[in-house]
């Protein structure tokens, strides 16, 4: 905590305004949407494993989670914004019950990894054998492996014929980018999320010294979770159908590589890493000599191998040695532990 | 009668498969704490290097029981000098690392292969139990996994290597304090672990389509019986594949293949969840 | 007569077929200070998690300042006003000493308040100079003592202290003897321990464990003296 | 864009460089053709020959000097297998790209996901798949068969040759279910009977507690609209277990992406397909259209049907630009509508005004020794499934897909 609340929030704001204004001019805004929402997606996990210590092998299912929950219910409603709000709730909900579940019988490590992993898969398994008819929620449709398209996108609360979308929908995700992580650096500072760096680093001293582990790790859990539903809610938007790859496993690897190439431990790594990789994913995708599959997997591997902090922390690293700010770091021994705890 | 035959072999095969799946991520993991998350894209390349060897005029049994654990084999050990060696006792690093490992084999495997479903026909005809027709492959499976445990249980009881590594499983700075270069052992483990994962694919290749995606529907199933099966090699695995192939065809017979494969999911959940250490983290605790 | 905080009835714990821990019944006044000793695999530290709720145990109960805590979470022991440090070292590496402790004062005061607590304590232990530094990069001597630290800023009105004095050297031991008189000014501590030096420095009554159970409980001069004891701690056949 | 792959391949830093310009606005002395196919990832043994089929047809129109004297230039992408990368990739194609016509989409849910933006923006779409069928919209083409078509031929031939009692396996997604109903209707309207639908995700591979269950049914016939790799499983596990000589099979699927090319003779021998392709096909359009393939790419086994109907989908649509003599896409609507045909690989096909979906023949084939060998050929069928529920010369602003009821 080198520097002070508000000179957090002025930076951000600072350079978060450049960016939304600047970042069109290089990437048409439509693609930078979705790197913006896959930013959002990276930062939910960015908190709860980087801050929290837990990795969750299922973050895609809170995503999809809060995309299909959106499209269902804007089916049924005709009106954005209930849904935007069910959006949040419902995969908030989900991982409370699953994190009470999972903390309060003391799992840990692969053990955790195992639990949301399947769970995932038995959401996506679920999803995607809803075809029939029979599998209907009010007006909505499943739609089973293909999805459900055609629902009510975004619109301005209270008007449902005045969509939001194209350009102005750009500036709704980064700015609501821009909250999530305003909220999130605030939930950091707050004395619940110093208790949370605590508990990723020594579950029973905290334990010991008289904090609800459990139920500290549940709500952290849930509002990783909330955070990757309301990406999923803006996927949902800005894709106009929902299908069950979203709650892949593919789609759960692709959330942990994005934080792993970015930095773990920090706000804007997984940030960072989600945007880079979306983007060198889209780049791939205008060639075809190279399978596209072989590359992502061979950045994986060879960050693992020699940049294991990410980029964010190498690069601030670097910042400061030829900058002659060498002072010790202890975000990065933070960093290292977390990945371990 | 015949009927509740067929289903007992189709039980039997079940849990039998779910032990050869599993054989080769449970010997790294018990050996090693390396969960080896390129594991299905091992069986994968069993698969390959089997029909690549019939593809060449070999003899389908000798392209399944022997060059295809050789072939992923030595791909392993190149794995583990290449990548893992460098990662122990970072199980986290390790997964992610043998995750982007898959992704890299799934690449190659597609330029080298193509995307098309390929395979070879079951070298085993099919017979008939009363008015059931039933797949001889199942008992060739179900053999195979017989054996392998067995192999398993003599080659840990009773030789010098066995004994190594029951030690360095319950101490991994056992082997070192008995004079051996704990580097070597994990090369040998790690070879031995992908060697199964290639028999695995290659003897499962017969009867399935395969891409070069397929190792993703394994790996799944095998992370979950190992992890469920908890610290003991031989007694963790074959119980939680007992366990789980019980449950899935159960339900897959009671009600649809899909169901069984979300019944055998949530019985993985509820079992770790009353069992946070796997199943022979609470019972049979002192055997192997 | 002072109010007993700590009491067990017939505690006992049993892992498969081992007892270790036999039918304990076991009484602590407030801001008595007591030891606990025996050899090794006598049943101390097992005694210790079953208090402390690390340990759920086989049987019998469990009661603090007249409330049954049987089964509890740690968590809640501790929230009761119950100190504990555990035998290994047990703090957050990567945090600095003031991070550490001011996180344990924040279970029980506010943001402002505990950020006071943490700064008095560390002061009173002369930690001032490594107050911002990681506990990782700090001496065992250090560490020990910021847990001390963690312990003592929350107030409580029982500490549980597993081995406070391993590995330590004379300074740090003579240190933390002192830290210990001082909390046993509004606490009643008991403490787990091997080293006899220690134990005599510090120690009124003692109670020895023997195989699981208590062999006697007396004052620390007749404990040593006593030719029972002595052949329990020679190895010799009780 | 421009989309020369050479440059594109200078590496990472070249890439990102690239990528990192402000795109450049086309030359108006071309035409552009957008293509947007996986040619990577689980589904690129269906797009890589339609990518192959699509550019081969650009080479032959422009070969023979473009059209309205202008050459024809190809932006395309690979979406990956990724349904994220198809809204991508569209938006790319119509906003920046502002090509003149798209072809490409794989799965249903890949074409949903781009056709409101191909609606949004004028865009003229194609898409040349087998599909469900049901798809009413008039800024959308579609050239591949759909169930109905294959269906109504399919069933009776296959009843004829086994009996009336037929149990249906389909994939479990909107089109196995679509089609596992019209087949259910069509074994009832010819005297027959079904006796058990079961429906499978993509996903599942093991087949052994299915092929049992059937044996408990005792069908004559069993119907199997099966999809993808793992699905192939049932066809060689039903061969393992010794079912194939006792129960016939029939599919609307098995083939499509060349699968029966992975069977072996003595697993896919007898099995009962109705297509619009095959590359036994002996009519001289084909042969001619297999030369070309091999002269173009060295070997002709990759071709199936998707990609055909790829090749026929780029040449209906340069048909109805020389007819409308513009690209503007109401222009190449119009001209569409009035009926037009060509004569493809597959044989003739001809744009349904009503419905925009193909006219086309339909061939019953077995499978014999790794190919499909025709057994009777049905020419011109219609669309007739999505004509029961769409009419676009009545209500030209219809957007929907239709589930067709039975």
């Amino acid at each position: 905590m080198e520097r002070s609340a508000t000179q957090d929030v002025l930076i951000t704001l600072v350079v978060s305004a450049l960016l939304i204004w600047i970042m069109p001019m290089l990437i048409t805004t439509y693609t930078l949407t979705v790197l913006i929402i896959y930013g959002m997606l990276g930062l939910s996990l960015g908190l709860i494993w980087g801050f929290g210590g837990i990795l969750c092998f299922g973050q895609a299912a809170f995503f999809g989670l809060g995309a299909y929950t959106y499209a269902i219910a804007a089916i049924n409603i005709g009106e954005s914004t209930v849904p935007m709000i069910l959006a949040v709730l419902v995969p908030a909900v989900f991982a409370a019950l699953l994190g009470a579940m999972m903390f309060y019988g003391r799992l840990t490590d692969v053990y955790l990894g195992v639990i949301t992993l399947v769970v995932t898969l038995i959401l996506f398994k679920f999803v995607n054998s809803t075809a029939g008819p029979q599998y209907v929620i009010g007006n909505a449709r499943i739609g089973g492996f293909n999805g459900i398209p055609g629902f009510q996108t975004l619109n301005v609360p209270g008007d449902p014929n005045a969509y939001i979308w194209g350009v102005p929908y750009y500036y709704v995700c980064a700015v609501a980018l821009v909250i999530v992580f305003l909220l999130v650096t605030w939930l950091l500072r707050s004395s619940f999320g110093r208790i949370a760096v605590g508990i990723r680093e020594n579950e029973t001293r905290m334990g010991l010294m008289g904090y609800d582990v459990a139920a500290r790790k549940t709500v952290l859990f849930a509002i990783g979770a909330a955070i990757a539903g309301l990406a999923g809610a803006l996927f949902a938007n800005w894709g106009e159908i929902v299908t069950p790859n979203l709650f892949s496993l593919g789609q759960s690897a692709e959330i942990i590589i994005w934080c792993i190439v970015g930095g773990l431990g920090t706000r804007l790594g997984p940030i960072v890493g989600a945007a880079g990789l979306a983007y060198l994913k889209f780049m791939l995708g205008q060639q075809s000599m190279i399978d596209n599959t072989l590359i992502i997997g061979l950045i994986l591997v060879l960050f693992v191998l020699f940049l294991p902090r990410g980029l964010v922390p190498a690069i601030s690293g670097l910042f400061e040695a030829t900058f002659g700010r060498a002072r010790r770091r202890p975000a990065a021994r933070r960093m290292r532990r977390a990945r371990h705890g | 009668m015949d009927l509740s035959f067929v289903i007992l072999v189709e039980m039997l095969y079940a849990v039998a498969s779910l032990v050869l799946i599993s054989a080769g991520l449970a010997i790294v993991f018990g050996m090693m704490k390396v969960i080896n998350l390129a594991h299905g894209e091992f069986m994968m390349m069993g698969g390959y290097a089997t029909i690549t060897a019939v593809g060449l005029g070999v003899n389908v049994f000798v392209a399944m029981l022997v060059i295809a654990p050789l072939v992923v084999g030595l791909i392993g050990l190149i794995v583990e000098r290449l990548v893992i060696r460098h990662l122990y006792g970072r199980l986290v690093d390790t997964m992610l690392a043998t995750w982007g490992l898959s992704l890299v084999f799934i690449g190659l495997a597609t330029m080298i292969f193509g995307n098309t479903t390929t395979g070879i026909s079951t070298p085993i005809p099919g017979f008939a139990v009363g008015g059931y027709q039933i797949n001889g492959y199942n008992f060739f499976i179900i053999v195979v996994s017989i054996v392998l445990v067995i192999a398993m249980y003599a080659i840990l009881r009773g030789t010098r290597a066995g004994l190594i590594a029951r030690g360095t499983m319950q101490r991994s700075d056992m082997a070192a304090a008995l004079g051996y270069s704990p580097d070597r052992i994990y090369m040998a483990t790690f070879f031995c672990g992908s060697a199964l994962s290639g028999l695995a694919g290659a003897v499962l290749a017969p009867l399935v389509g395969l891409v070069p995606t397929s190792g993703g529907a394994y790996i799944a199933e095998a992370f979950i019986t190992v992890i469920a099966g908890g610290p003991s090699l031989i007694a963790g695995l074959v119980s939680s594949a007992t366990a789980f192939g019980l449950v899935n065809q159960i339900f897959t017979f009671a009600i649809s293949p899909v169901i069984g494969e979300v019944a055998l999911l949530v019985a993985a959940v509820v079992l770790l969840r009353a069992m946070p250490q796997g199943i022979t983290g609470r019972f049979f605790k002192d055997k192997m | 007569m002072a109010e007993t905080v700590l009491e067990t009835h017939a505690l006992t714990m049993r892992f498969g077929g081992v007892t270790a821990s036999d039918n304990v019944n076991f009484k602590l006044k407030a801001r008595e200070l007591r030891c606990l000793i025996g050899p090794n695999g006598a049943g101390k530290s097992t005694f210790f998690k079953c208090v402390t709720g690390l340990l759920t145990p086989t049987e019998g109960h469990v009661f603090m300042r007249g409330q049954d805590v049987t089964g509890w979470q740690p968590h809640q022991i501790a929230s009761l006003g119950v100190g504990i440090k555990t035998q290994t070292p047990n703090v957050m590496d990567a945090l600095s000493v003031h991070e550490n402790i001011w996180l344990a004062a924040r279970r029980f005061h506010a943001v402002a308040e505990a950020r006071g607590r943490a700064d008095d304590i560390i002061d009173r232990l002369a930690l001032g100079a490594i107050a911002r530094t990681p506990l990782g990069q700090l001496a065992h001597g250090e560490r020990q003592r910021v847990e001390l630290g963690i312990v003592a800023v929350a107030d409580p009105w029982l500490v549980l202290l597993d081995e406070p004095a391993a590995g330590m050297s004379a300074q740090d031991v003579d240190r933390m003897t002192d830290i210990i008189h001082t909390l046993t000014h509004s606490a009643a501590v008991v403490i787990v321990e091997h080293d006899m030096q220690f134990i005599r420095s510090i120690a009124e009554t003692v109670t020895v464990f023997h195989q699981g159970a208590v062999l006697m409980e007396d004052h620390v001069d007749r404990v040593m003296s006593d030719p029972h004891v002595r052949a329990v701690y020679l190895g010799k056949n009780a | 864009m421009s989309l020369n792959r050479r440059e594109l391949l200078g590496g990472a830093a070249t890439l990102t460089a690239a990528g990192l310009l402000p795109t450049v606005t086309l030359a108006a002395d071309t035409i552009q053709l957008g293509s947007i196919l996986d040619t990577s990832g689980i589904f690129d043994a269906y797009g890589k020959p339609m990518d192959q089929a699509m550019r081969l047809a650009v080479k032959e129109i422009n070969d023979a000097g473009g059209l309205l004297g202008k050459q024809v230039e190809v932006a395309a992408y690979d979406t990956q297998s990724d349904m994220a990368l198809y809204s991508q990739y569209a938006q790319q194609l119509t906003r920046q790209d502002q090509v003149d016509v798209v072809h490409g989409g794989i799965l249903s849910a890949s074409r949903e996901a781009i056709r409101q933006t191909m609606r949004k923006t004028k865009t003229l779409y194609f898409y040349n798949v087998q599909y469900e069928g049901g798809v009413c919209d008039r800024n959308i083409f579609v050239t591949g068969v759909t169930p109905a078509q294959q269906v109504e031929v399919l069933v009776p031939y296959a009843m004829g040759k086994s009996g009336p009692k037929v149990h249906i396996l389909a994939a479990d997604y909107n089109y196995g279910q679509i089609t596992a109903r019209w087949i259910q209707k069509f074994v009832e309207d010819n005297g027959g009977e079904v006796v058990a639908t079961d429906f499978f995700p993509l996903d599942v591979s093991d087949f052994g507690s299915t092929i049992t269950k059937i044996q408990q049914t005792a069908p004559d016939l069993v119907f199997a609209p099966l999809v993808g790799g793992a699905h192939l499983s049932f066809f060689r596990q039903w061969a393992a277990a010794g079912m194939k000589d006792k129960i016939p099979l029939a599919s609307t699927t098995m083939g499509v992406g060349n699968e029966h090319k992975v069977l072996t003779p003595e697993e896919g021998n007898g099995i009962m397909v109705a297509y619009n392709y095959s590359q036994e096909l002996e009519t001289p359009s084909n042969v001619a259209f297999k030369e070309k393939w091999e002269a173009e790419y060295g070997d002709t086994t990759a071709i199936h049907e998707l990609a055909v109907s790829t090749y026929q989908g780029i040449m209906l649509w340069a048909e109805g630009v020389r007819k409308a003599g513009s690209v503007d896409r109401d222009a190449v609507i119009d001209a569409l509508e009035t009926g037009i045909s060509i004569e493809g690989p597959a044989g003739k096909v001809t744009i349904d005004p009503q419905t925009h979906h193909a006219t086309l023949d339909v061939h019953i084939m077995e499978f014999e020794g790794q190919g499909m060998t025709v057994v009777e050929t049905l020419p011109q069928r219609a669309p007739i499934d999505t004509q029961a529920v769409c009419d676009l010369q009545a209500n030209p602003d219809d957007n929907t897909q239709y589930e067709i009821e039975i």
